[in-house]
């Protein structure tokens, strides 16, 4: 036990490999306490990603510290996941000064060069247009990491996700392409969208090998994502996963999601990635409900923290609004 | 006059015109979901989402107008018309001229702009200027309830592509809208208030700003003239220079960044048109060339406020009492933001 | 012999049904003998079509008067094979008052509004991206005629070409395709761009029917066409045709194309689509060597007339400068 | 000094920086095969054809510069930007900002802009004030073969995002480059000609007219100073400031189309800052707001012309000679074009 609480404290640079079950459940966990404190400290104007944290913290336990990651405007699994500071983040999102951007970014793009989060932008399929060249740099100079891009379904409809996926096919690109597809995008479903189901099958058109995971079973995400990275870094090119799960909260939180059909909400509802980890633990006998309240107990606290010190921070001076605009 | 805000402007307007014309649709990214109202009175054909694809929905909606339909439309955030620009600007505002005038391209396009919701700067980045400079199109950017509704008509009506800015601070203000269906001329300013000392000119959420320092600026007996651009392109020049004259001082505020904005293209054709009546520099206020921040008091800063206005049509006023160098310099000051 | 002489005075907005062969044949040696007159007129910022006759004269002579069409900078061979006037296609390429759009559009954007042809943009993506709309004003405005947008390999791997096809896929637009491979993107060969080798497999992902064709063979080009076009036209829903060719003289014709592999080009020249429908139909006893001789005759006189009318005419008065910009 | 055209200097510039720094990389479309020199010098790896999306390649040179790379890109014709202003305003512009400082973004992207071929309006389009106007970037655009060589290795050397224009009709112009490395610094306008009556302001091939039309008012006594901007962003305001105070009439001169456009900022610049050393009106002579034609004698009327410019510095000399408002009207009529 000892062992395995040691392994929950490390962050998600470090491979879960050892005991991944007891990790990636904290990963969720805290994920989830996280996002679900920004409503009720009234941040409202906020994209959560409540319902998908198996994708977040299965594909990121699966990376290791050389490698970057781009992600979008639902970022704040694949932050904490690589083992973000929630404090910094929270501070970021209010515009505080502590925070990972010192309050410029807001909660739409953090990023965080010291973790290898090297950027996000709101732009749906801003990261897209991104990855290619981050992925040329470690290809020109060398260097052994490979990068990781998250981006919706929706990001999959713009253009430049096809631009994207041809380029990082021809260049040979070291690009593993996390596509969570959770149904929807913004206050569209996604079968208004598109007449296919899968991305997946987009992807491998253009010559890339791809696969589609139950984005809700951290298990399953992070056994494929381990098995995809190793090829993108053993074969340096690119590989495309998609998460197939649901958004459970509305686009934003201040969003009712009225729209959405109650049944295909309940029935994700069933398959709540975090619910059915604790449930699989306890049921194979690898945790004990002990364990878990004392996970629970740790998340809280760290969260707890994390608004003290955000709510405690100061904004920025208005001299920044002018600063850090040219290198 | 019954009070509206301006959500509800842009939504009589859009359902008064799809009314009136059976060429006119609607659709965008969550256009259907969002306007569940249109698509109940008009049916799912005319009232659409789309995929998320900014650069296909502005194309669609240029083919579309060159062919017999009146596209509006809803891109919903500024910096999302980057994706769209291709489309807007190559296809929409020069493929008229190109073919000899075989077509037209009665399409609108929506997007929300500036500071207001903290969303940071790949959401808010006040880019009206950009289509300003293009040729072919037509460039709204309203202030008032009234001046939405009457507006965003008058683009439906046009012939040509109108790109239809809603300021985002102002969706939620009220204001007196007539009942009619008036339209609201794409091309005229408005005079919000009438005054001699000094001219301030401005569109969208200064123009809010700038009826505070008039305000202001009377408690101190400087009389404040205030225009309001509403149209961009094309820029009602008279009116324009009919108020630069009468004041001989003029101060043109906006949110957007200052070099190549509107402030410039105001300030340059009073400088040439209305030189001999200038009695002091044409200055303007604006945003700072600066990405919008997300922070809130960031966000605030970035904004021209009355104050900033007050103190420089104050020193306009002042100018020519001391040395001259010495004023310009002072008269600048006030400027940067 | 008479009924045929008379099939290849139509133009190509009749069907060729009842006796295409030589109808399809005359059309493609009149884009010939417009386009290789060009660079002997000393136009050679003018990008041509040589070797690609097949594909233009296959597709539009399937179509019907109330059809429309988008294409691009290499439009030459469509708009003819549209009965567009040479003279006038000339005039405008000469920048004369006469041309189509007055002179205004030049070389590389002419458009017939009264042959159907609704749009031409140059930029290249540009006709992908107008042609949904064409298509759903077709759709709402109950018309009967099918869209049809012409583009290159090099115009499918702009995003535009994404967004294009999944939207007219999901919105059941009256759309034909054609993508013109010609294996080069300008000085760019696909090879470079792209590791499939057929456009067409790209399409079939989005959920639209697709079909690769030989490009230089103007029958199967011509029934391939017939077949897309009915099945446009009445499923409602798009349709994508590949016509695999090459692109015999360089990018425009200044271009002494000295990048292109000389095999390759000695290949592709022994494919040349004229010369084989003129083997094919003399080899079958379907037309004879003379009435081929009276067609290069009436070509030829058709050039001579237009180079005569384009020459004369004048340029635009200066004040055409900043006229029909608005409506 | 060697005499050499602007594409040779261009070429030199990019050879020179690619042998100084193995973090600097070139890729476009057709990149490899028109530089294959540079293929036989640096490598498949450093000089690449693309995909024909120029989305994507701004966007690769955006990722590429933020982690390691100075990338240059080739995007061929000035409108086909618009496929690419999200790359280039939202992330290159704006992520330095929006990250806190973290990171930056050393690039370059080229295009070829400007009349001079008939290529027509959809390759014709000069977008320079766009970028002008968006934050983050800074933007050259030089009239010499010494400027074309000097500002593209500084642009290189930057460590931020620099939009490169190539005026068209300059291309096969030559000109004495200096030998050595010279390196001609982002930000500083020069003097083409030093004079006394009227300043000039341009930039690209107008400059070349501007210093024709001050040869021609030499012969009729009028000493003329010839400003050439070079770079857009950031503007030189001193240079253009101390001629504009030096001589009290300005006339800006540029291609470009009017409203929102560079010339519109100088003015503005003049007329707020220089405002009490005017002697006439701030004019500018431009482009029309009109697509480009492609036909040859329309699109030789689009460019601003030594006689047009020769006309408007004569009316502005004798400018106050009769009633002010008479002379306003006849100073504007020579920039309407
Ligand atoms: C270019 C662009 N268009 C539209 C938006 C507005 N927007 C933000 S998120 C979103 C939906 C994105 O859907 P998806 O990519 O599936 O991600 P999800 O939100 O479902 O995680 C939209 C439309 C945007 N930020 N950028
Ligand atoms: C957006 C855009 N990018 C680049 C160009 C320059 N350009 C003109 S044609 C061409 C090649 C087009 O290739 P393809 O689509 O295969 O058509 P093809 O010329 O082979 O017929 C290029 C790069 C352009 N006109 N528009
Ligand atoms: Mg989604
Ligand atoms: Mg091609």
């Amino acid at each position: 036990m000892d062992r395995q609480k040691e392994k929950t404290e490390t962050n998600g640079t470090q491979s879960a490999a050892a005991d991944p079950a007891a990790t990636l459940l904290e990963s969720m966990m805290l994920i989830r306490a996280y996002e679900e404190k920004l409503p009720e400290i009234g941040i409202k104007m906020v994209c959560t990603s409540v319902g998908q944290e198996a994708s977040a913290a299965g594909v990121v336990h699966a990376l290791s510290a050389e490698d970057l990651i781009l992600t979008n405007h639902r970022s704040a699994g694949h932050l904490i996941a690589r083992g973000a500071d929630p404090g910094k983040m929270l501070a970021e999102v209010m515009g505080k000064s502590t925070g990972y951007c010192k309050g410029k970014s807001g909660t739409l793009h953090i990023s965080i060069k010291e973790l290898g989060i090297v950027l996000t932008s709101t732009i749906v399929g801003g990261e897209l247009s991104l990855a290619p060249g981050v992925a040329l740099s470690q290809q020109q100079l060398g260097r052994p990491g490979i990068v990781v891009c998250f981006f919706g379904d929706g990001a999959a409809t713009e253009g430049v996700f096809h631009e994207s996926l041809n380029l990082a096919a021809k260049w040979n690109l070291p690009i593993l392409y996390i596509c969570e597809n959770n149904q929807w995008q913004a206050y569209v479903h996604r079968r208004e969208t598109m007449l296919t189901d899968h991305i997946s099958t987009w992807a491998a058109k253009y010559g890339i090998e791809s696969l589609t995971v139950d984005g809700n079973d951290v298990h399953a995400v992070h056994a494929a994502a381990r098995v995809a990275v190793d090829k993108v870094r053993t074969a340096r090119k690119p590989f495309f996963l998609e998460t197939y799960t649901f958004r459970m909260h509305g686009h934003m939180e201040a969003d009712d999601q009225s729209y959405v059909d109650r049944q295909e909400l309940a029935a994700w509802a069933a398959k709540d990635p975090i619910q059915r980890q604790k449930e699989r633990l306890l049921r194979e006998g690898l945790l004990s409900a002990e364990v878990i309240a004392q996970m629970e107990t740790r998340v809280r606290s760290t969260i707890e923290s994390a608004v003290a010190f955000a709510g405690s921070s100061p904004y920025p001076e208005l001299a920044e609004l002018t600063t850090e605009i040219y290198a | 006059m019954p009070n509206v805000t301006v959500q509800e402007a842009i939504s009589q307007a859009l359902t008064e015109e799809m009314r009136r014309d059976p060429r006119v649709l609607m659709f965008g990214e969550g256009v259907a979901t969002k306007r569940y109202d249109l698509v109940k009175e008009f049916g799912a054909q005319r009232v659409r989402n789309t995929p998320l694809a900014e650069g296909i929905i502005a194309g669609t909606a240029a083919g579309a107008a060159a062919t017999g339909l009146r596209p509006v439309v809803d891109l919903l955030f500024s910096p999302f018309l980057c994706f769209a620009m291709e489309e807007i600007v190559n296809s929409a505002g020069k493929l008229r001229y190109i073919s000899g005038g075989q077509f037209s391209f009665p399409m609108v396009v929506m997007a929300l702009t500036g500071a207001g919701w903290g969303v940071g700067a790949q959401h808010n980045q006040n880019n009206e200027a950009w289509f300003v400079h293009s040729p072919g199109l037509k460039v709204v950017m309203p202030s008032t309830a009234a001046d939405f509704r009457g507006l965003l008509k008058a683009a439906i009506r046009d012939d040509n592509p109108v790109v239809f800015f809603s300021d985002i601070a102002l969706a939620f203000e009220s204001g007196e809208v007539p009942a009619g269906g008036e339209i609201v001329p794409i091309g005229k300013a408005a005079v919000r208030r009438d005054g001699t000392d000094v001219t301030l000119i401005s569109y969208a959420k200064t123009v809010h700003a700038c009826i505070k320092a008039a305000d202001r600026l009377a408690e101190q007996n400087i009389s404040a003239h205030v225009i309001d651009l509403r149209t961009l392109k094309p820029l009602d020049e008279e009116t324009i220079l009919n108020a630069a004259r009468k004041t001989g001082r003029v101060i043109v505020v906006h949110e957007a960044s200052r070099m190549c904005g509107v402030g410039a293209e105001v300030a340059s054709i009073v400088a040439e048109k209305a030189f001999s009546a200038l009695k002091a520099p044409v200055i303007r206020l604006t945003g700072p060339d600066a990405p919008a921040p997300a922070s809130f008091p960031l966000e605030q800063a970035f904004v021209p406020q009355p104050d900033a206005i007050v103190e420089a049509a104050v020193r306009l006023v002042n100018y020519g009492e001391t040395s001259a160098g010495d004023q310009e310099q002072r008269v600048s000051l006030a400027t940067s933001l």
